[in-house]
């Protein structure tokens, strides 16, 4: 009798825990507050990004068309992968004298892991991470960027 | 090269499962030899996604390689970083200040969290059952909004930095911590009732792929893999590393070794912690985040090595240096290495289906294999 | 064990041994021929019970290789690093996968990034890179211009 | 009331008034062939969203909701996508086999749905051994799944066609032996007459425990039987990729798609007829009045809300279970369900004989 009664007790907890997974997940099928998923595109507008996200670099200009990057290239040298390349000028100042300064600050967006090494590198806080991470172009060349805007001019009293 | 396979002369048929295959969780690629549905021989094929790593760091300075480690275990991203870390600490010869001690240790426990998770998931997803994956995602979810929002990424992090980390913790982390344990602590049940206590998942896990102790030790198998076979092996009880050592925490141990065991290994190290965290959420002591640096790291001439315990088991961090701004040479030794060579030793004898478990509970990650 | 008691235990074994300190665990020097006697004792040998091969690697030191072996005792507690220089024209030195199991899969790998053969191997292919590949690519002298994107 | 009853037998009027005999049998023909075949695809369409909205919402998702309203248009869509692709024949492949599987299997479930009784004296075939007929007929299906493996030329497939061939042959025992039980009670092999002695009280209610150990059998076994998760060795997608289906693409795919769904669909639809009392309203005994308002439902939409019940308890095993290994879907035929229906058929016929049921 022993026999039948462990085969039967087996059987009643093997169904039981399938019962109970099936419970679970009839749990879910009806509760549909509890879904998680978001419908992206249309929440384009409600969409919220940390502000420490990091989406691409870009170099903060103010009002005036001023930045703040001095061309020392630490940023260049702190990249791992080559994505930052920097030209520099020389611009000469009233007293005559010969100042470095940046001409052009190129980005590769197609080589860039986001590591954060350049951010924190600058010594003169001139790049910043954007939050912007919808960057699928069709053309890989687009992803290449300058970063000073035209005309733009370094900021008064950034050393 | 894909070499010529078919039938072998004694009648086995011989299939290649992978590199592109449903349950190999990236580009692993298995020569399986079979006889009718029982596995003979499995022999892996790597390197569909060898990139060189250890080459790579060679010209990347102290500060640039440890990004690149992210890459390998992505799961783990945190711990990687962090083991690269403490080698450079150790030729430095730099204090962590004990925050940043906290904020690590903090990190890296949400990270093995959210690699457990994952492999749940995936594991349920191996046997068959799809909606774990689904319900895995939802806390894992959660980890990655808190590290987005403290780290900056998702995945990748890049956020352990030689002498601590790179940024201060955001201010609404402890919160989102403490609501995340919350929510994970009422959801784990499910975990169990949807899997654990299934009778199909037990019929499917237990006294498959068995290996014994001796032999995990001889494969050199580590994390959940050994511990499931009764090796104490945890890196963080064995050579404690940043404040693990003032922590009160077990070490999951097993002794059947089967597949079962690693799942609960598994299941008992993400409780583990969850109290771990627990312990730290509320005294996070103040202070720096990060020690004082030189802009260019050099390592004093010597050989550096450094051990963590990532998710899938022991990473060491092997730094040679002579004295320059680079490595003269690193080695990664990965945990996911070790653990796939005892694949074959435990999968001989059992059936595809059992393979695939099997390799559900190892919990491979390819570029952590391959580097 | 304690570096200097494990110094004084490995010596009694064999007395050819010569070791490096400073670092942080002893370090140890092996001629290539000698070293699959030493791994079956340092395997074997109850006190020293060296069961957990944890690491495998080679270095290119440029005028020769040297291959480490990192031990670890799981029933002691303790830790060896083992090192073997080698020929750099004709690498060879002996396999112990025969010892560890797990030496068989990093073995593999040394051969396949550094050339180094393991004799008595029982699978000595490459393991990461396609069987025609040519050169051993973690060597200092290796150029690929076509796979190695210098920055 | 408009019901399909009416309908059928209006154009059968109307066919027989217009026409001589032999054209107005040709043209029913015709009609049952156009009947059958929309109600395929509809099917098709149908189940296969249902089915993702069912996982979907299980898995906390919202599931298709984009193409057409909430995304209703969604399968449409796919539909459309696979027809459009090329169909790929490998080089190695038996064309002539691998070309005719789909159909096979495809014809294989459009033949099961002759005897199927879909309404009130609505039957495309009342052949007066239905039960017969569907067993023998869903064994063809066998067939076409072991074609599609071995013509394909692929291990996965072979592998997959095996396990299913194992499996199939297997689990029709107790599905049959389930079947069995309630023609014991009901004395009779014809469809409708099974439905007709259900008029006083549905069989899974009449024939005490017995009834519903068989139901509960029949219900695991058609699931095996129509390749579904947790019994989906002969797909097994995390095993063999798609197993015998692998080298399929195209419309060719989208054959065994709509067939497995179909499948179901009868299978579900049998179930409902042998143990539900098939488009018999719900009744409760003397409660004359909840007996009128059931029976004011129309009789399609109580067969077809059978259906779709089972069909929906089969989804969910599909999204709640793990797979079964191989050895162990067999031990649980050979070992469990068989000996179990074995006794059931036992203490059934004892019932009947001696007339204990209600």
């Amino acid at each position: 009798m022993s026999f039948i009664k462990e085969y039967i007790r087996t059987v009643y907890r093997a169904v039981s825990s399938l019962l109970k997974g099936m419970k679970l997940t009839g749990y879910y099928f009806t509760h549909h507050k509890e879904i998680i998923t978001q419908n992206y595109p249309e929440n384009r507008d409600t969409l919220n990004l940390p502000e420490r996200f990091r989406g691409e670099v870009v170099l903060t200009h103010n009002e005036d068309n001023e930045h703040r990057c001095t061309g020392c290239t630490a940023c260049e040298l702190a990249c791992p992968n080559g994505t930052i390349k920097i030209i520099t000028q020389f611009d000469v100042n009233e007293e005559g004298k010969k100042k470095k300064a940046l001409n052009t600050f190129i980005y590769h967006l197609e080589l860039c892991t986001m590591c954060n090494l350049c951010i924190v590198a600058c010594p003169t806080d001139a790049i910043k991470m954007a939050q912007n991470f919808e960057h699928s172009v069709y053309d890989r060349s687009k992803l290449t960027k300058t970063l000073n805007a035209p005309g733009s001019k370094l900021m008064e009293g950034v050393e | 090269m894909i070499e010529e396979v078919g039938t072998s002369t004694d009648g086995d048929l011989i299939i290649n499962i992978g590199p592109q295959h449903p349950s190999t969780h990236g580009v692993l690629h298995l020569v399986v030899t079979l006889n009718g549905e029982t596995v003979k021989k499995v022999e892996p094929h790597l390197g569909y996604i060898h990139r060189s790593i250890e080459k790579m760091c060679e010209s990347l300075s102290y500060r640039q390689f440890i990004y690149v480690t992210s890459r390998m275990d992505y799961l783990s991203s945190h711990i990687n970083n962090l083991g690269c870390a403490h080698a450079v600490e150790k030729g430095l010869q730099v204090e962590i200040p004990e925050r940043a001690q906290v904020i690590r240790v903090l990190m890296s426990e949400l990270t093995r969290l959210a690699s457990h998770q994952l492999w749940w998931g995936a594991m349920a997803m191996d046997i068959g059952a799809i909606t774990p994956f689904f319900h895995a995602f939802r806390e894992r979810e959660m980890i990655n909004d808190i590290m987005e929002e403290t780290c900056g990424a998702r995945l990748t992090m890049n956020y352990m930095v030689p002498g601590g980390v790179m940024y201060d913790l955001h201010p609404d982390f402890q919160k989102k911590v403490k609501e995340f344990v919350q929510f994970f602590r009422s959801k784990f049940d499910e975990y169990d009732e949807l899997l654990t206590g299934n009778v199909i998942f037990q019929a499917r896990t237990k006294n498959v792929g068995i290996i014994s102790k001796e032999d995990a030790i001889s494969y050199g198998c580590t994390g959940p893999v050994a511990r499931a076979a009764g090796v104490s092996c945890d890196v963080r009880k064995l050579f404690p590393y940043d404040v693990y050592g003032k922590l009160q925490f077990d070490e999951v141990l097993m002794e059947a070794g089967d597949s079962f065991a690693r799942y609960q290994v598994r299941m008992g190290e993400m409780r583990q912690s969850l109290s771990i965290i627990d312990q730290l959420i509320d005294n996070i002591p103040e202070g720096e985040f990060q020690a004082k640096t030189k802009a260019v790291l050099k390592l004093p001439k010597g050989e550096y090595y450094s051990i963590v315990e990532t998710a899938r088991g022991e990473l060491g961090v092997y730094i040679i240096s002579e004295g320059g701004m680079t490595p003269y040479r690193i080695k990664f030794r990965s945990p996911g290495f070790s653990n796939l060579s005892a694949l074959d030793h435990m999968a001989r004898g059992s059936k595809i289906g059992d393979l695939v478990a099997i390799m559900g509970t190892l919990d491979l990650v390819i570029p952590d294999i391959d580097r | 064990m304690t570096s200097s008691e494990l110094k004084e235990q490995l010596l009694q074994l064999h007395p050819s041994l010569s070791f490096e300190e400073g670092a942080e665990w002893l370090h140890t020097n092996v001629e290539a021929v000698d070293w699959i006697g030493l791994a079956g004792t340092l395997r074997n040998n109850p006190i020293l019970s060296f069961d957990f091969l944890f690491c495998v690697t080679c270095v290119d030191w440029k005028a020769h290789l040297s291959m480490v072996y990192h031990l670890r005792s799981t029933k002691h507690g303790h830790t060896l690093v083992v090192k073997s220089k080698l020929n750099r024209e004709n690498p060879e030195i002996e396999s112990v996968s025969g010892v560890w199991r797990t030496a068989e899969f990093h073995e593999r790998e040394a051969y396949d990034l550094f050339g180094v053969k393991f004799l008595n191997h029982p699978d000595l292919r490459r393991l990461f890179l396609t069987d025609d590949w040519v050169g051993w690519p973690l060597r200092k002298d290796y150029e690929d211009p076509v796979n190695m994107i210098k920055l | 009331m408009l019901s399909i009853e009416s309908i059928t037998g209006s154009i059968q009027d109307f066919l027989f008034a217009n026409l001589p005999g032999f054209f107005a049998v040709l043209v029913q023909f015709a009609l049952v062939g156009i009947f059958v075949i929309s109600l395929f695809a509809v099917l098709g369409l149908v189940l296969v969203f249902m089915e993702r909205k069912v996982s979907a919402y299980m898995q906390i998702r919202v599931g298709p909701n984009r193409v057409g309203f909430k995304g209703t248009a969604q399968t449409l869509a796919d539909t459309l996508k696979l027809v459009l692709k090329e169909g790929l024949t490998p080089i190695g492949a038996d064309k002539f086999l691998f070309n005719l599987a789909p159909f096979v299997v495809m014809i294989g479930a459009m033949l099961l749905m002759a005897p199927i009784p879909f309404a009130r004296n609505v039957q495309i075939w009342d052949v007066n051994i239905g039960v017969l007929y569907i067993s023998a007929i869903s064994s063809i299906a066998v067939i076409g799944i072991l074609m599609a493996g071995w013509a394909s030329n692929n291990k996965y497939s072979l592998l997959g066609a095996m396990r299913s061939g194992a499996q199939i042959v297997s689990y029709e025992l107790s599905a049959g032996l389930s079947i069995i039980a309630i023609v014991i009670l009901s004395g009779s092999l014809q469809l409708s007459e099974i439905i007709a002695s259900q008029e006083n009280g549905w069989w899974i209610f009449k024939g005490h425990v017995p009834a519903l150990i068989a139901f509960v059998i029949f219900i695991i076994a058609v699931t095996a039987e129509t390749n579904r998760a947790p019994f989906d060795m002969a797909e097994a997608e995390s095993e063999l990729t798609a197993g015998f289906h692998t080298e399929y693409s195209g419309m060719r795919f989208a054959l065994f798609f709509l067939a497995e769904y179909v499948n179901i669909f009868i299978a579900c639809a049998i179930g409902a007829t042998l143990f539900l009392g098939g488009w018999l309203p719900f009744h409760i005994g003397s409660w004359t009045a909840f007996n009128h308002i059931m029976d004011y439902i129309p009789s399609s939409i109580w067969f077809m809300g059978k259906t779709f019940f089972l069909i929906f308890i089969i989804m969910w095993f599909r999204w709640t279970f793990p797979r079964l290994r191989i050895d162990q879907l067999l031990n649980l035929e050979w070992k469990y369900l068989l000996p179990i229906s074995l006794i059931n058929v036992l203490i059934m016929t004892i019932i009947a004989i001696l007339g204990w049921h209600f």
